[in-house]
């Protein structure tokens, strides 16, 4: 089964091919390395730029203005954010130029703790991506939906933030993405730069085809029907772990995987709120003005009446930086023992 | 850019000078017009270019100008028609209708050759254009009809280029690959490198041309668009202008910068710059004329710098009140025209005239138009999809 | 009595004078204009800098890490979106160090609607400032409030984001500055700089005092038992026009200026919405991922149980600008009749 | 500076060489040896100075070497002792206690020196120091202890820098006016022209010193602190130095730089700039020690460049092994040292078994100190505020 970093690999060589991706650059991106993630090891139209972000979401701007098909990486999200300015401006170009100009470019940039990345290699970038009209932001958490969503990122005709969990990109899927071969080695030999020099190496794509995965729709990843949880990015598989054991407390858990957090499927959300009458968001940004207190705000506004429990948040404490030291990270953002207690708590409040 | 000039020369002079023989010119003829006589020499293709121009300013004061005589009037008109519009866009703010002026009088003497010579059209084949908000005068060149610059500055729902959003000067044009202008000063050198990264691919002789002011050069966008212009091998065929007036708002350039020739900015990253006389046509549209040939045919970056006047001021802010203390190019320029027998001191009056009165009934046209509603906030939030407010109202 | 650019200009002349502020810069900032608004004219210490928001910036960091106590301008909060980064690495300064280092700064900067400033001269910057910690961030709605916040912003060893609503830098207050002559033209004459010619013009300061506001406290601008409404900035002083109005149709509204968005004075919301168990949150940044959301949150998370309604909040559409026709500001940014709405609704909901 | 030096003449080197003589030295003798005898001619004050360097590069082959021998031991053994610093962090990542190396094995030829020639303390009085992540050797030649660093790796409370909290290499003295090391690139070259301008209303002579990498220059940040320091009658004391290793993590300079010295990037901002070779302690030595005294005497700005190597890959990111395919500053130092008789091989290597035990004992006890607690997060959110978690936990 291929990991987050094999399926995004995967999908962009899909996109090269298929879908007119033109450009797939930034800090390290081309060869040798092809990202310090992997995500862009042994692809066409890969290439490396200067260490300038600002640079790198201009460049993208202009490819997507004169027709191209950029697909953009911000190394860390910790350093997208001397260009939330160029963000905005990628997001108000359409509708300031009265739907003249439209941009069809995708930013890619690892987001999360779950790696010892202390204060610069932790950020999360949620909350901010989810302030800047006119994106479609994307987190997936797992190997075929970053496979997927990055496919209908690289159709889309607006920008598109695609956020991957750092902690998630290791990690195998339980689904196969069609064409991947089942087996891990196999896969590795064919997409997996070796080590050493690889000057003449080049990576054998497997045949991998569509998937009816599109921005927009969320998953529920389990169904429940004492209390519904919603994540995203790399606190989903601590909510499903959870609901497991919960389930053996005779707590049942509804898990959704947000998946799409802008535009954001209310449907979905409202329908299980309804259903369970008790909702805990879990995200690992900082908690105010996160965008996890959007979520309790639609709540409240629209299923006041009908809810058991207060929704509630379980995210990131508002502290200005994630320390290196275990004791610190497991302090600062959301662990599954976290996940555990809030959802206990919510399912024994009294209505 | 031969359609234009063409286009320029068979109406515009036609009229101003008001000569038959040149109205009477054939296309053909008027083909060979458009092609000035280049009096100057050509540039070097110098292996590692000086930091100064290796192009000699022409001497203006010759007995005979550089530049063919119809391309001359057709320049001249078109300043007068920028300038025209400027004061009747200012005009309409000081009274009432329009909320923010912001524009070009006292560029046109380098905005005018700058829009003859773009190549004109949508995609990669063609120029693509970062502009900032002074540069009525290059759309005029370009042959825009002024009725839209009135329109976005009464911010009419017909406004042409935001539909009535965005203030005067914030020009979009898709189908002349004119990016939207933006208010945030800059941006638009880090956007550049992209739209002629994309060019450089595609090949034949497409550019890319950004400018911007003095004072937005310490901005880091600005060495950032020097950096990424300048790739070893991988080179960018972008125009990079920086027009020098030497204010930002209030602030003189002298004070906050330390940098004696913005044009010396390019030359560590190893491109070709100069700095130009903005304030005359003649040396702007030879110079950049030069530019644009290194540019579209080597593919590689040109940082050129233009002095120029700013003869209202910042922006309405500030008041947008004529100054004495800067050259005014139009004068300057009728008053060669007039001494080398080009056009008359009479018949420059006429032209003024002319377009005062042509601007007068636009702007009256354009004052009567609607707004637009308010629920048209909606539109475009998302290319290809139908207005939508992302949540219910209570 | 002074408008707010008058007050500010006053607190900084007495910041100048007595709290050991050095450097009052930014561009536009020093002689001759003294800023775009006016707040800076007279002032000794001020000085124009080059066109360079990280510059500026990052000058204020290091002044202040050298001892000094900058006050740095961006001259709309529009363009300060590319130095999230920077203002991040102050908020942080002190964290990562592990309390090595402070930065005493203050950043002030004009936000809001309210002038027909299209879409770069109408921007928020409260929701995008309150997901930065290490930072205290104030928005006085009353030139008293922005004399005082300003006194004490200027004392604090942390930095500081001075918010000042554009549409309220004319108002003129209804308290006076102690020290300041009640006459209005009077106070013109001494403070503000002529047209034309200023090189040889010097302010004359009035011998303004203390006034007791410190950076936290809320204020309870109008007490009421039904509804509770707080606001800041531009949108307060229709939240008292509307309680007005409202008082007129038996609707008993309390109305609290919130002045301190971070960390805020939360006992005094609690207190209010206890006592009401309505509460409407006004302010005008988009509203998806905003300030207000997350005290809806907090309402939602310790009064649940004490609510007679949902928690509303009132805030900015989530459109990429703000357009400059007046029919696309007023159905983008909350205006009277939608404060007057959203609380008769409010008021109307049965528990 | 002289403080420095002679506490090194005195205690290091008498270790190194174990001569009598030198370890005997009272400290008048060795405080007149401090001060070295530059051999080289001082660099002519040129009124507008070029972008290469006016100081003449040292011919270190010459039989005798320009430095005192003293100095030369003092930086030989300051080099190495950093060097057995890193081996040791980088050993202690390789055996998991630590999560992450970074660090400046390669540029000791470059720090030390530079260490060497700061003026170390608190307040605008001394030499602000806004650093990257590669300069334990500038840290050790200052005469920092080497625990502190070992801590850090292993993310203890007892961390001075951090407490636990950043990376290794990421150092933070404020006695020393040593600002936070930032992971974000570039930001200290935005920050320091604020130190600098507080220096240069300060008076005295402390200078800001920013260093970092060359890959950092596309950033934007750079060119800020062009210009923030060299405005007209404001330019600032500030030592603007890049270490050009030629890579930026996997990405070759060459690649995608077009900037052939980067110090000519000063040019352009009539600053004083120069490319040197931080290779070589001594010619390190003796072009920063120009560049110190013009800026701490004149007030104004001065770029250097200096060529240095990156022995252990960019960081444990990247494997932190060993490289061949670059000059290792110890060696070639050694070699010279030997020729010419300063120190022995056999002496050099003693260097080295001393530190590296040094190093091991060091690291065997930082390895055994508790990390933070979890509640610590909270500390030091507001500076001279209590902990406090600003939401309550249900
Ligand atoms: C990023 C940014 N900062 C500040 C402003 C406010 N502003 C508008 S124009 C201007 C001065 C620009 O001067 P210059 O670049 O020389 O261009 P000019 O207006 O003189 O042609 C400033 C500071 C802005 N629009 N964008
Ligand atoms: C703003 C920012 N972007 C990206 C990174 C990730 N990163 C860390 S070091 C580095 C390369 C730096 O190269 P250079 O400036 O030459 O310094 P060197 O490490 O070679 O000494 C990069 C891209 C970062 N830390 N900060
Ligand atoms: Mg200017
Ligand atoms: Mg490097």
């Amino acid at each position: 089964m291929a990991n987050m970093a094999q399926a995004v690999r995967m999908a962009l060589h899909y996109a090269e091919e298929r879908l007119g991706v033109t450009d797939i650059f930034g800090e390290d991106v081309g060869p040798p390395l092809g990202g310090v993630f992997t995500c862009t090891q042994g692809l066409k139209t890969t290439w490396n730029s200067p260490l300038d972000e600002r640079g790198i979401i201009g460049m993208a701007m202009g490819i997507a203005m004169a027709g191209g098909r950029p697909i953009a990486e911000i190394q860390f999200c910790d350093y997208i954010y001397n260009t939330i300015d160029l963000l905005k401006l990628a997001g108000n170009t359409c509708w300031a130029s009265n739907g003249q100009w439209n941009l069809p470019m995708v930013v890619m940039t690892p987001v999360g703790s779950g790696i010892r990345g202390s204060i610069y290699h932790s950020h999360s970038f949620d909350a901010s991506a989810t302030h800047i009209p006119g994106w479609k932001i994307v987190m997936p958490s797992t190997p075929l939906d970053a496979y997927g969503l990055m496919l209908a990122a690289c159709r889309e005709q607006n920008p598109v933030m695609f956020l991957i969990p750092k902690a998630l990109m290791r990690m195998k899927g339980e689904e196969l993405i069609p064409g991947e071969p089942g087996e891990d080695k196999a896969l590795s030999k064919l997409i997996d730069a070796p080590l050493g020099d690889r000057s003449t190496w080049k990576a054998q794509w497997p045949e991998t085809g569509e998937v009816d995965i599109a921005i927009g729709p969320a998953k529920v990843v389990r169904a429940g029907s004492q209390v519904t949880v919603v994540s995203y990015g790399r606190t989903m598989p601590l909510c499903r772990k959870a609901a497991d054991v919960l389930s053996g407390e005779g707590i049942d858990v509804e898990v959704i995987d947000l998946r799409t957090l802008w535009p954001y499927d209310w449907a979905t959300l409202k329908a299980s709120i309804k259903k369970t009458g008790r909702v805990l968001f879990v995200n690992e940004d900082t908690e105010v003005t996160n965008f996890g207190e959007h979520l309790v705000r639609r709540t409240t506004d629209e299923l006041f009446y009908e809810l058991l429990a207060p929704p509630k948040l379980l995210a990131g404490k508002f502290v200005p930086g994630i320390g290196l030291a275990d004791p610190l990270e497991a302090a600062s953002v959301p662990q599954e023992h976290d996940v555990l207690a809030a959802l206990r708590e919510l399912a024994s409040l009294a209505p | 850019m031969a359609r234009d000039a063409k286009k320029l020369q068979v109406v515009k002079p036609a009229k101003a000078s008001g000569k038959k023989a040149s109205a009477a010119k054939t296309k053909a003829e008027a083909r060979a017009d458009a092609k000035p006589q280049v009096k100057a020499p050509a540039a070097p293709a110098a292996p590692r270019p000086q930091p100064v121009s290796a192009f000699k300013p022409i001497i203006t004061h010759s007995d005979e100008l550089p530049l063919d005589r119809q391309l001359l009037l057709s320049m001249h008109d078109t300043m007068v028609k920028a300038r025209c519009l400027e004061e009747r866009l200012i005009a309409m703010y000081k009274s009432g209708h329009g909320y923010f002026w912001i524009g070009g009088p006292g560029e046109e003497a380098f905005n005018v050759p700058l829009g003859l010579l773009i190549k004109k059209g949508q995609g990669p084949a063609f120029d693509y254009l970062h502009f900032h908000y002074r540069q009525s005068a290059t759309l005029l060149a370009m042959g825009e009809e002024p009725l839209g610059a009135l329109r976005q500055m009464k911010n009419t729902a017909t406004d042409p280029y935001s539909g009535g959003r965005n203030f005067a000067g914030h020009f979009s044009k898709r189908e002349w690959n004119l990016c939207p202008v933006s208010s945030p000063i800059e941006v638009q050198y880090a956007m550049a490198p992209g739209t002629a990264h994309v060019q450089k691919r595609f090949g034949g002789d497409g550019i890319t041309i950004v400018t911007g002011g003095d004072a937005g050069t310490a901005e880091g966008d600005f060495a950032s668009c020097l950096v990424w212009s300048s790739r070893p091998g991988q080179e960018l065929p972008v125009l990079i202008i920086v027009t020098n007036n030497r204010w930002g708002i209030s602030t003189p350039y002298g004070q906050v910068q330390g940098v004696e020739r913005l044009s010396d900015r390019g030359a560590a990253f190893g491109m070709r710059t100069k700095t130009i006389d903005g304030n005359d046509p003649i040396s702007s549209y030879l110079e950049l004329k030069e530019a644009f040939e290194y540019v579209r045919t080597e593919r590689k970056p040109y940082l050129v710098e233009a002095n120029v006047s700013r003869l209202y001021g910042h922006s309405s802010a500030s008041g947008a009140n004529l100054t004495k203390d800067e050259p005014d190019c139009i004068e300057l320029f009728e008053e060669k025209l007039d001494a080398h027998g080009v056009l008359s001191r009479a018949d420059a009056k006429k032209v003024h005239e002319r377009y005062f009165d042509e601007m007068a009934e636009l702007a009256r046209q354009a004052r009567e138009e609607p707004l637009p509603e308010g629920d048209s906030i909606w539109n475009h939030v998302f290319f290809g999809e139908g207005p939508a407010d992302p949540l219910p109202r209570g």
